[in-house]
């Protein structure tokens, strides 16, 4: 394949997309498609998209497996009952591929219209310039509701983060050693991963951590595990040796 | 008030709208006027700007009036300005868009059967840019919403109604349409 | 490219531009031009709308050119403008809307605690929109008023039942168009 393959991959829109344009380079009559041929090429590409790491869309794989299917019907001996009218095992797949082009040249019939943006362009003060964004006025329909309903779930959450980091923030090293000290007097021995229950933030779990190194290292309280990868248990040794 | 009074009044109100005017929009302030005589009014104000030629012309499209540049002085405006609000919509969004356009009301699950791809993230973009609009339901199993292209897609695309929609080309003028459709996209 | 076509070119650049264009401007891009031939043409144009006479004009302010509405239709602007509002909607309003219509029946207070600000502008504003009704009171201390949406808020949003609306599920799909809305215009 040639080097405007590659260049092509990704500006296929599907599998049906990459066939049209198999059934075009080869320049064969789309009611008479040679599958051989072109499946041997669309598996090809599908290969190539592996090879460059693209993630080939399971559709893609739907389809060779249907131009497969195809391959082998067309070898099947063709049946005894000529004067039934035998169904082309093409059929289906030339449907769909004949229906996916007309809207492809749908697309060329809209874009040749004077398109507002390219050919064409509205009044800049048409709004006059005092209007913010904020006071904006909306055409209400259904998507404008999905919009504002998303908008406040979306602010709604930044809000709440921001709130419960404000709070967790206003503790300090030494009252989270304080806290946790007089947890551990009460507890005289815990697992580990029982410490960081309640916590909620990054920020909490972060300052009981540490808060944790420093009565270690003031040797109020010790880490245990006995064995690799068994529970690691945390022990109150007694009032601060240091201090 | 004379006719040519309410003719230029309804200038002011093309010229300030942000969508196009229609007549529904002019009887709301002209109360004292028939449907068909706004009508003719804006008739004759669209054959007057017509006449005179202007870099600026009056156009029917989306159902109402607006006032639009003349397409020949595209180049000129780009030109002038680079960060004018440029048309933009990937292949895909113009599949999509050309699709619900011809076969609306359609759901999400009748537009892949035809792309033969997952189509989500492009419905959702053309909800965004408002060029579709979420219809109603299917009143089939698990009720998916149907789309149809709203007034802003007649607007973007210029055309008057679905009705300017040209016919979907008959299946034996494929051979010639294969060529050139890329070479269209990048015109975009 | 004669002098006509040139003039044209220019309304479009005033047409266009949401500040008035100075000489200076244009002779960015029509630089073959010595600023005294553009002094003149904008000046020819300059008599040439007034010599039209229609309802929008150009004007000179503040060093450059700009098209205005002439002031005499300003109250059928004024009129033209609240009757526009009157089929728009706010963000705020419609958030509130929206939260009524999922959370119904729903107490002031509670729509507060969804919304996180004041809303008490905006129901008001919703009840005389008729958007929104009351229908009844919450048996609590205080009983507060209950809000609901009305037979009109179903219209507007093109609804034909409140079965009709997205669950949280629906909503969710298309969160990659809002949240990646950058992203997504690259790809698209």
């Amino acid at each position: 394949m040639d080097d405007t393959c590659l260049v092509k991959l990704d500006l296929f829109e599907g599998p049906l997309d990459l066939l049209l344009h198999l059934i075009k380079k080869n320049e064969v009559d789309i009611y008479d498609i040679p599958i051989a041929i072109i499946s041997k090429q669309y598996l090809e590409y599908i290969g190539l998209m592996k090879v460059l790491n693209f993630e080939v869309a399971g559709n893609y794989l739907v389809i060779a497996a249907e131009l497969g299917k195809i391959k082998s019907k067309m070898l099947l001996p063709k049946s005894e009952y000529e004067d039934e009218e035998e169904e082309d095992p093409r059929d289906e797949l030339v449907q769909r591929l004949i229906e996916y082009q007309r809207y492809k040249e749908a697309v060329k019939g809209l874009i040749d219209n004077e398109i507002l943006g390219r050919d064409v362009f509205l009044s800049g003060n048409r709004n006059g310039n005092e209007k913010t964004q904020e006071l904006e006025l909306i055409k209400p329909d259904l998507w404008s509701l999905i919009e504002a309903f998303h908008s406040i779930i979306e602010r709604r959450k930044a809000e709440l983060n921001a709130d419960i980091s404000f709070e967790a923030e206003s503790i300090s090293l030494e009252d989270k050693m304080a806290q946790l000290k007089d947890y551990m007097v009460q507890k005289r021995i815990v697992h580990f991963f029982d410490m960081f229950e309640n916590h909620y933030t990054k920020f909490e779990f972060i300052i009981t951590f540490l808060a944790l190194l420093e009565l270690v290292k003031n040797r109020v309280l010790k880490v245990l595990q006995n064995e690799p990868y068994n529970y690691i248990e945390i022990i109150y040794l007694g009032e601060d040796q240091l201090g | 008030m004379d006719n040519e009074y309410i003719k230029k009044a309804i200038e002011c109100i093309i010229f300030i709208s942000d969508k196009p005017v229609t007549v529904d929009d002019l009887l709301h302030v002209f109360n004292q006027f028939k449907r068909a005589e706004l009508m003719n009014l804006l008739s004759e104000l669209h054959d007057k700007w017509n006449e005179m030629s202007r870099g600026i012309e009056l156009v029917e499209v989306s159902g109402g009036f607006q006032f639009r540049t003349v397409s020949e002085f595209s180049e000129v405006l780009t030109n002038y300005n680079k960060e004018i609000k440029k048309f933009r919509l990937s292949k895909a969004a113009l599949e999509v868009a050309a699709i619900i356009a011809y076969k609306q009301p359609v759901t999400r699950v009748e537009i892949e059967e035809i792309r033969g791809v997952d189509s989500s993230g492009v419905l959702g973009y053309l909800l965004n840019r408002r060029l579709i609009e979420i219809t109603g339901r299917k009143e089939v199993i698990g009720r998916p919403f149907i789309y149809g292209t709203s007034l802003d897609f007649l607007e973007t695309f210029g055309l008057r109604s679905l009705k300017d929609l040209p016919d979907l080309k008959e299946i034996k003028e494929f051979e010639d349409s294969f060529n050139g459709f890329n070479m269209n996209l990048q015109k975009l």
